[in-house]
């Protein structure tokens, strides 16, 4: 048991209990903020896989702006301030039957999957992960264009988004 | 030394709540909060592999940020259609919006 | 500074004068014609430095005994090809007396463009000043002539025309020729039009240019063939050098079995014809009248037709290549006729004209005529001796007619009356009174140019030529100049008689007055030179005089060419007959014309009958020529061109145009929608009802798809999980 | 030696100590490395408790007022008597708050703050930690601080709040944009994201300030919108919604807010003079890292001052108009000016240092005089049609 | 300035693409910004290329500042791009002249930023042909140029006249004009591409200098494709040939060029004129000849027969015209059959001394053109702009109004006339020199043409300029303007060059010249 495993299970603890909690609690708004943490929580799963950058962007895209997102549509979309209607349809039990079939199904699937137990292999010395990754990102020969699409996608969405929301009166 | 397989049955764990989030909530807004567990959980497998793979080839995390791209782009767009939904039916339960049918 | 340096900056001051004027000081009239006055004055100097430097020199022209230096200009292939500048003694003094004479115009056109005067009341550009009106202190309001509204532009145009003349002259190679000789081709079209306004003046300036620039294209011939011959178009690389020359002259072409270098001559001397007027191109130049005083006197006498002269005896080898003292080669003999014919021709038109400028334009003509026979029949050294006399005293004469109907002009004003024409010596008559100092000079041009004996340099000049002509036993040549000659001196006094002479037939004449001293300084100077400059060239066998004055002119300008020309032996009958040919003109002129009075047709009218208005319409070439020429340009450019564009080629192209859209319809009508679209009806009926049934599967409930997709994968991972 | 490396010295010397002790060396080095964050956080801190101080007395003078002048030589301990004021008032919940946000937020709205002081490089080898997307870094706090904002003012169950926080949130996210691009500028130059090798940079070759000026006024404008003080100051437009989304806090949690909002102002002056001044770049800084935080510290009260000095002489603006600014204007010009920086920048960069600085300054004085041209003739535009409508207007009227 | 140094080309190439991106980005509205912007982007390119002039060896054969991009890797088709004496000279020309249109057609208000944009492109296309040295980027670039001049005539021409086409359709003349035009060089160029394909095809390549070697070193009695090889290259000849003289353009081809230059924008017929035409002639001296040494040698005779009646014809039919844009169109007729007489004769001994003098003269004479023509066109659309006529008749002793135009005007057609110290007698002069030893005969009566150009330009001058003043202009509200600042500022460099080639050329005449001598 050393300290990146005790970090780990820490991490994980939280981000299940809280997704769980995302997906149960009854005032959305606690639900955004449980995603938060849940999300925080990814973060520092990124950070422990040596992927510092992703840690950050984590923080800042989904906390920063998506979770953010969620408590305004929350707030938006609702006549009085605070929930009082019920948040789990009649299904549940079934969607939840289906939910652990597939953890199941998944689990099963790994344990099939002989390279489950690797271990990480040692990073390279001397290059920054991110200065690669940047370069992987801009490079001709690597991914740019998958790059560039999903600039482009994000331009649509940020147009599409407006044109949706805007109020055509 | 953490190993592969912890990750990825965090990952699957997280992806299966995600996907009871989306099947069981009535809130749109709720089940587009699933949704963005289930990306985490795909995003979280990325990483890992991408980290136990090959760190020197960075695929893995470059398909983990164009799943970021692509998760701000669809709650962008997720969220403003609940919003006019919202506006014009005065709801956001998802089985009351069923008007794409036979 | 070096000789050669000096040289190379000869053209460059009128230049620089133009260029000035043009772009900065055109707004002030004085610092216009200061600049270019000085600019002429400068060029003036440079080239008498350089005269007389060259007469110094011993031997000059033979040899090394030259000014030369040259530098690259185009490179060609692997060579390069060199301009530069060349002094031998031919041009030399050529240069001496374009100096002289430019430098004179160019101070005379200050007075005749009226400076100093007020600005006319209704003058524009574009049109010769009407005078304006003036109020003196006693209140009285009278007329005066106006100053010229393009002033400077004018003095800029002369300054061109200079740089071109002398950069013909310095330059050492026929290509730097002929830039000069079309720059001056360019003033030509400048100043002739220079009063543009007027449609007459356009289009004088605009036949001008064509006409020179037909001789031009054959020359631009003449010169790329002699230099894809000899590889050069350097003079001394050519003329000086005994083998090319030889090869030019031996080689045979297929056009009418001409030597190389006949039919190269030939096609130089078609610029020639051109530049110079000779017949059949002549018909330019009277029109030439219309532009100011000055620029006639430059174009006649100082620069541009010289030019012509010029060349033609700077070619003289190639037109005389083959020659061997007797028997004219066809070159030659081409030559000489032109000259000939154009000699006789137009004095006969010049007998004819009561334009005092178009007068001296026909007696310049002939007199040009003169000169090319001489090239013609091989005495190029007396073509040289009478290009420059002649230049001289022509000079004079045209700035005199000008100062004479300058004098005219303020008579009209004075009176009012318009309509006279100021330069019809009918009008004229009487002025010796009214202004001396032009008579007498125009009277010594006038001697000078009809050869009135030993004292004017004219009788020098042509005599020499008489003498060649007899001497290498032209007789055709011979008679025919002297019969030109006669008629010269018969005009000439004819044209002093009407203008200065009797009693004043109009007005107008009475009210004539001197002009201002811009104007006559130069009329005394040029007249010295018509005098003296002919008393270098006295033979040596003259009777009395030979001997006493060295034949100066001979011995230096034969130094031009390899071989020097041996002087004809002395003979009398030329000379007895250049003296009856002059004095008998004169006198008959005095004669006929003495008593000339206002109204009463010309003497001459009734003795030529029919013929006079054939001369008086200059044999109607102009008329021909548009029957002929420009009739045939006019309808190959305006019929014959546009139908085969318009009606034959785009023809064809619409032809292919219509045809591809024809097909096109056709196509669509008759098998797309008939055929393609009748077989293929909607075969899709029975998938209609298959999804009658397999709609319910769309609940419209996002979850229950999103179930429906996870249960599936649970599927397939359990088929994954048993059978791999 | 000490003064060549101050931290590394003492920590060598107290590992030794520690490890002497018989603590084992992992251990010896968690307790050190806690040792210094709180050492850090304290500092931050007490700086914090003396910008009260100086904030109160520059408002003072800039509204031709003494400011606290009793407690001490000049009122500097009158914070002291704040503090104990604040903590000793009676600690307010509203009815039908959410107590674990309501909470939450200003601890976080705090924290914010402090988690900048861990990438801040006090000097060349004085910092928390040397972090390789520390520029990332700060923007993830302040996103952070963004979501204290939002929960208290969702929290506190109170319009105003609620409005306030909208507003703020809505004005943060808009301002990130043009911020971070125009944080962009100096890693074009340096090719990083750590602010140690962009101030070391800038202490080895020039400031930026002289090669982006545009990039330097940029970064400061989406700063000021970013920490929310005047004229961007809408989160707590005490004219409109009383004090906006901290309306409900009273005691020491409103404290933590106003504390925040101190040290956060504080620090992005520390950001502007690291990024564009050249951080704790000055004479002797390399040899005496001191000096360095010294220079560091004056540099970051002079931004800090900028920022006072802006506040307290621009009127609020309204929310559409400020919305307007950043999204028609800054973020195009941040944009423009991030393209042309990286095209010119490898075109000129093989150049002489002088003639290079040079081309760049003018080149961003010319991409701004561009744009204000642009802005001038286009509003004068705008300006002539809105007259020439009310003209009409009134014409129809009448 | 690395990457200059390294990228040079592909920078002035590009640059104005670039700049074309920029204008997109302002908004419509902003008119002075996006005319400014386009003026100053073209400006750079220039200076770029005179930067390329001082650091261009003339003493080295082959291309300098090569650069070769992997580009169609499937039929090995790289972006290649170099340049030598020839292209420099063409490249120069561009560059100066693209501004200097731009500056000419500030006077444009409709729909200004997709005009300046199509300028651009249009400059990048033509820049593209000159640099290119790969068929296909060749091509390419051949056909980038031609789009945006389609529009620029088509959309911007001249909104006036009507054209009566077979069975009485009336179409408004510019369409017909650009119509024409566009189809006309297409047409052209199938029979390009088809050659250009075929030389692929055979060697797997298509790179420029690669081909030359391998197409010209083929075995002439043996045969390709089941023909011989002679048949082949016949045929590949004249496919080259006649999209080249579509382009250039030779009579009988050249009457899609009045019609164009005389719809076309005046900065249009600037472009056109100035360079466009230069397209088909570089095209000769590129491909048509190094490609085809024996070919040439064997048609050269009816290359110059069209050379011949294109520069007799050309200065007839000009003299003929009554539109004064018009006479100019036809001038180029006329002056671009000296290139193509120069060629023709060089065509029939590469490689002689003649031969090089004459292709020095047909190269200059391209540049000269390109100057004298511009310049022409430009002037032309000045007094359009103020009168709104062309006919020549509606003129008439405009000098003393304008006499600094009328100056100008002056100037500028006497250059194109061929007045010895201005540029145009230089290169005729050259022309004339190399062609005579080789065809005597054509050259004599192209003299023929010679003349004529001097009449038609006389003509020009005496119907604007001189004769009595048509008082229609003199007052009122037809008066007459003067020439302004900004068109005398496009007029300068043009004018200043001319007269700086026709006094000094060897500056530029070395370059050439060199050129010539180690391409052939």
């Amino acid at each position: 048991m050393e300290a990146s495993q005790i970090i780990f299970i820490l991490s994980a603890i939280l981000i299940l209990s809280s997704a769980v909690l995302v997906t149960t609690s009854k005032n959305l708004v606690h639900a955004a903020l449980w995603l938060i943490s849940t999300l925080f929580g990814v973060a520092i799963l990124y950070v422990l896989l040596d992927a510092g950058f992703l840690a950050v962007v984590q923080v800042v895209v989904y906390i920063g702006a998506i979770a953010i997102m969620f408590i305004f549509a929350v707030m938006l979309t609702r006549r009085e301030l605070l929930d009082t209607s019920e948040q789990i349809n009649k299904s549940w039990p079934m969607a939840a039957g289906v939910a652990a079939l597939l953890m199941v199904a998944l689990g099963a699937l790994l344990a099939k999957w002989d390279g489950l137990f690797k271990l990480p292999a040692p990073m390279a010395e001397g290059v920054d992960p991110i200065q690669s990754l940047g370069i992987a990102l801009t490079s001709p020969d690597l991914f740019v264009l998958p790059f560039e699409v999903a600039s482009v996608l994000l331009l649509a969405a940020l147009l599409g988004a407006v044109y949706v929301a805007m109020d055509k009166k | 030394m953490i190993p592969l397989a912890w990750y990825l049955y965090l990952s699957a764990a997280l992806f299966s709540i995600g996907v009871f989030g989306v099947l069981a909530r009535r809130n749109a807004i709720a089940i587009l909060l699933g949704i963005e567990l289930m990306l985490n959980a795909v995003n979280v497998n990325l990483v890992a592999f991408w980290r136990y793979g090959d760190p020197t080839v960075m695929s893995g995390q470059v398909f983990a940020v164009i799943v970021f791209a692509v998760a701000a782009a669809e709650v962008a767009v997720g969220l403003s259609l609940v919003y006019s939904i919202y506006r014009r039916r005065r709801t956001v339960i998802a089985d009351e919006l069923d008007l794409m049918k036979w | 500074m070096s000789i050669e340096n000096l040289i190379w900056l000869i053209p460059l001051p009128p230049l620089l004068a133009f260029f000035l004027i043009i772009l900065f000081t055109n707004k002030w009239k004085g610092l216009s014609h200061t600049i270019g006055v000085s600019a002429a004055g400068l060029s003036f100097i440079g080239s008498m430095i350089v005269f007389f430097s060259a007469i110094q020199v011993e031997h000059f022209g033979e040899g090394e005994h030259i000014f030369a230096s040259s530098i690259n200009w185009l490179p060609t292939g692997e060579g390069f090809f060199k301009i530069g500048v060349l002094i031998d003694p031919f041009s030399a003094v050529t240069l001496f007396f374009v100096a002289i004479t430019i430098f004179m115009i160019f101070l005379y056109s200050v007075g005749y463009q009226n400076y100093g005067q007020p600005k006319g009341d209704h003058d524009h550009m574009g049109l010769p000043p009407h005078g304006a009106t003036i109020v003196d202190e006693h209140g009285h309001s009278h007329a005066v002539l106006s100053v010229e509204p393009m002033y400077s532009r004018f003095f800029a145009f002369l300054g061109l025309f200079a740089f071109g003349m002398y950069t013909l002259v310095v330059s050492d190679n026929l290509l730097t020729l002929f830039v000069g000789w079309e720059i001056m081709g360019l003033c030509s079209y400048l100043l002739i039009g220079f009063w543009f306004a007027k449609p007459s003046a356009r289009d004088a300036a605009i036949k001008a240019f064509l006409t020179t620039r037909v001789g031009d294209v054959f020359m631009l011939l003449g010169l790329a063939y002699l230099y894809s011959v000899t590889g050069t178009l350097n003079y001394r690389d050519i003329f000086y050098n005994a083998e090319v020359m030889h090869h030019l002259s031996e080689t045979i072409t297929p056009i009418f079995g001409l030597s190389t270098a006949g039919l190269i001559g030939l096609l130089l001397f078609i610029g020639t014809i051109g530049k110079s007027a000779q017949w059949p191109l002549h018909i330019w130049l009277p029109d030439a009248m219309e532009g100011p005083t000055p620029v006639s006197a430059m174009i006649h006498a100082a620069t541009m037709v010289s030019a012509g002269v010029y060349m033609a005896i700077r070619i003289f080898p190639l037109l005389t290549a083959g020659w061997h003292g007797h028997e004219l080669t066809p070159t030659m003999t081409f030559v000489a006729f032109i000259g000939t014919f154009t000699a006789i021709f137009s004095a006969t038109i010049a007998l004819a004209q009561n334009d005092i400028k178009k007068v001296l334009a026909y007696s310049t003509i002939s007199q040009l005529g003169f000169m090319i026979a001489a090239v013609g029949i091989g005495a190029y050294v007396a073509a040289a001796f009478h290009l420059i006399t002649h230049a001289f005293f022509k000079a004079l004469l045209f700035l005199g007619s000008g100062s004479v109907i300058h004098g005219m002009e303020h008579g009209i004003l004075h009176t009012g009356n318009h309509s006279v024409d100021p330069q019809d010596m009918k009008n004229m008559g009487g002025l010796r009174k009214k202004m001396p100092i032009t008579f007498w000079t125009f009277l010594i041009g006038g001697l000078a140019l009809s050869g009135f004996p030993v004292v004017t340099a004219g009788f020098w000049s042509k005599d020499e030529i008489l003498a060649d002509a007899f001497g290498h036993g032209q007789w055709v040549v011979f008679i025919t100049l002297a019969v030109a000659a006669f008629m010269t001196a018969f005009y000439t006094m004819r044209q002093i008689t009407m203008t200065f002479l009797g009693e004043p037939r109009t007005k107008e004449a009475e009210h004539a007055h001197e002009t201002t001293w811009t104007m006559t300084t130069p009329l005394v100077v040029l007249a010295f030179f018509a005098v003296t400059f002919g008393w270098i060239g006295v033979p040596e066998h003259f009777p009395g005089l030979g001997g006493v004055l060295p034949n100066w002119f001979h011995h230096f300008v034969s130094g031009t060419l390899l071989e020097h020309p041996e002087s004809v032996e002395f003979s009398w009958i030329p000379l007895g007959t250049s003296l009856f040919v002059a004095l008998g003109g004169l006198t008959l002129g005095w004669f006929v014309y003495k008593d000339y009075k206002a109204g009463q047709p010309d003497p001459l009218e009734n003795p030529f009958g029919k013929l006079y208005p054939v001369l008086q319409n200059k044999w109607y070439f102009d008329e021909l020529y548009s029957a002929t020429f420009y009739r045939l340009a006019d309808w190959i450019s305006g019929v014959f061109t546009p139908f085969m564009d318009q009606v034959v080629i785009d023809g064809i192209l619409h032809f292919f145009a219509r045809s591809t859209g024809v097909i096109g319809n056709t196509l669509r009508d008759k098998f797309d929608k008939p055929i393609i679209n009748e077989l293929i009806g909607d075969g899709t009926a029975a998938l209609v009802q298959k999804g009658q049934v397999l709609k319910y599967l769309q609940t419209g409930r996002v979850q229950s798809y999103l179930f429906g997709t996870v249960s599936a994968f649970i599927v397939i991972a359990a088929l994954l999980y048993y059978f791999f | 030696m000490f003064w060549a490396d101050p931290i590394n010295t003492i920590y060598k010397s107290w590992m030794t100590g520690l490890t002497s002790l018989g603590l084992s060396g992992s251990l010896a080095q968690v307790l050190l490395y806690l040792l210094g964050i709180i050492l850090i956080i304290s500092g931050a801190m007490v700086l914090d408790i003396m910008l009260v101080w100086v904030e109160r007395k520059v408002v003072a003078r800039f509204q031709g007022r003494l400011g606290p002048n009793r407690v001490g030589p000049f009122g500097l301990f009158q914070p002291f008597p704040d503090i104990i004021k604040l903590i000793i008032k009676e600690d307010t919940t509203p009815k039908g708050a959410d107590k674990f946000v309501f909470n939450l937020a200003p601890i976080l709205s705090l924290a914010s703050v402090i988690f900048l002081w861990a990438i801040i490089p006090l000097a060349h080898n004085i910092y928390g930690v040397d972090l390789n997307v520390a520029l990332l870094y700060l923007v993830a706090a302040g996103a952070l601080g963004t979501l204290s904002v939002i929960m208290a003012g969702w929290s506190s169950n109170n319009k105003y709040a609620l409005l306030g926080a909208f507003r703020q949130v809505a004005a943060m996210i808009s301002f990130e944009v043009p911020m971070i691009v125009a944080l962009l500028i100096p890693v074009i130059f340096t090719g990083s994201l750590s602010m140690n090798t962009i101030s070391s940079f800038q202490a080895d070759n020039y400031w930026l300030v002289l090669v982006s000026p545009l990039g330097a006024l940029l970064f400061l404008i989406a700063a000021i919108a970013e920490l929310g003080r005047s004229p961007f100051d809408l989160n707590e437009g005490e004219s409109e919604i009383v004090s906006g989304y901290h309306i409900e806090y009273s005691g020491m949690k409103f404290g933590l807010f106003y504390a925040g909002e101190l040290l956060h102002a504080f620090t992005f002056g520390g950001f502007v003079s690291i990024l564009f001044f050249g951080g704790w770049d000055g004479p002797f800084a390399e040899q005496f890292p001191i000096l360095g935080v010294f220079y560091f510290l004056i540099k970051a009260m002079i931004g800090y001052w900028v920022i006072m000095w802006i506040k307290y002489t621009v009127p609020r603006i309204r929310i559409d108009h400020m919305l307007m600014f950043n999204w028609k204007f800054l973020t195009p010009v941040a944009f423009a000016l991030l393209i042309v920086t990286a095209v010119v920048h490898p075109l000129l960069i093989g150049l002489n240092n002088w003639v290079y600085v040079a081309s760049m300054f003018l080149i961003n004085v010319i991409l701004g005089w561009v744009i204000v041209e642009f802005l001038r003739s286009k509003s004068k535009k705008e300006r002539a049609a809105a007259e020439t409508v009310s003209v009409s207007a009134a014409h129809s009227h009448s | 300035m690395d990457f200059l140094n390294t990228h040079l080309l592909t920078t002035i190439l590009f640059f104005p693409v670039l700049t074309a991106m920029i204008v997109w980005i302002l908004p419509s509205d902003q008119v002075k910004a996006i005319r400014w912007t386009a003026f100053g982007g073209s400006l750079i390119a220039f200076i770029f290329s005179v930067y390329l002039w001082m650091n261009f060896d003339p003493n080295l054969a082959g291309y300098q500042f090569e650069e070769q991009y992997i580009w169609y890797e499937a039929i090995h088709s790289t972006f290649h791009v170099g340049i030598d004496g020839l292209s420099l000279t063409m490249v120069i020309l561009t560059t100066l002249l693209t501004p200097l249109a731009i500056l000419a057609s500030f006077g444009i208000v409709d729909r200004v930023k997709a005009y300046m944009m199509l300028f651009l492109f249009l400059e990048t296309g033509m820049l593209g042909v000159f640099l290119a040295a790969d068929l296909i980027i060749f091509f390419v670039f051949w056909e980038i140029g031609l789009v945006p001049m389609y529009f620029l005539i088509n959309q911007w021409g001249n909104p006036k006249g009507e054209r009566e086409l077979w069975g009485g359709i009336k179409i408004s003349s510019r369409n017909y004009a650009s119509l024409k035009f566009m189809v006309y060089t297409m047409a052209g160029s199938l029979g390009l591409l088809l050659a250009i394909q075929l030389l692929g095809v055979l060697f797997r390549n298509y790179d420029l200098v690669y081909l030359t070697q391998r197409w010209t070193s083929l075995d002439p009695n043996g045969t390709l494709m089941g023909v011989s090889t002679a048949t082949v290259k016949t045929i590949v000849f004249w496919a080259f040939v006649i999209a080249f003289a579509l382009k250039v353009p030779v009579w009988p081809f050249h009457t899609w060029l009045p019609d164009a230059h005389t719809e076309a924008p005046t900065a249009g017929s600037m472009i056109l004129a100035g360079v466009l035409l230069k397209l088909g002639a570089y095209g000769f001296l590129r491909l048509v000849l190094p490609l085809f040494p024996e070919q040439s040698a064997q048609y050269a005779g009816w290359m110059a027969f069209l050379a011949t009646m294109a520069i007799v014809f050309g200065a007839f039919a000009a003299y003929g015209q009554t539109d004064f844009k018009k006479l100019v169109a036809y001038s180029s007729v006329n002056h671009m059959g000296f290139v193509l007489l120069g060629i023709a004769a060089a065509a029939t001994k590469i490689g002689t001394e003649d031969a090089t003098i004459a292709l020095n003269g047909a190269v200059l004479q391209m540049f000269n053109h390109g100057l004298s023509a511009a310049g022409m066109f430009f002037l032309v659309g000045v007094i359009y702009e103020r009168t709104h006529t062309r006919n020549l008749e509606d003129f008439g002793g405009l000098f003393p109004l304008v006499p600094v135009y009328g100056g100008i005007l002056i100037f500028t057609s006497m250059a194109s006339l061929g007045l010895p110290g201005l540029n145009g007698f230089v290169s005729e002069f050259l022309v004339v020199r190399g062609s005579f030893p080789l065809l005597p005969i054509y050259t004599s009566i192209a003299i023929i043409g010679l003349f004529f150009t001097g009449a038609y330009i006389l003509k020009g001058i005496r119907k604007v300029l001189h004769g009595p003043l048509n008082e229609h202009w003199a007052h009122g509200e037809h008066k007459l303007t003067e020439i302004n600042l900004r068109e005398i500022i496009v007029m300068a460099p043009l004018m200043a060059l001319m007269l700086y080639i026709g006094i000094w050329p060897t500056g530029l005449l070395d370059v050439i010249n060199k050129a010539m001598s180690a391409l052939f």
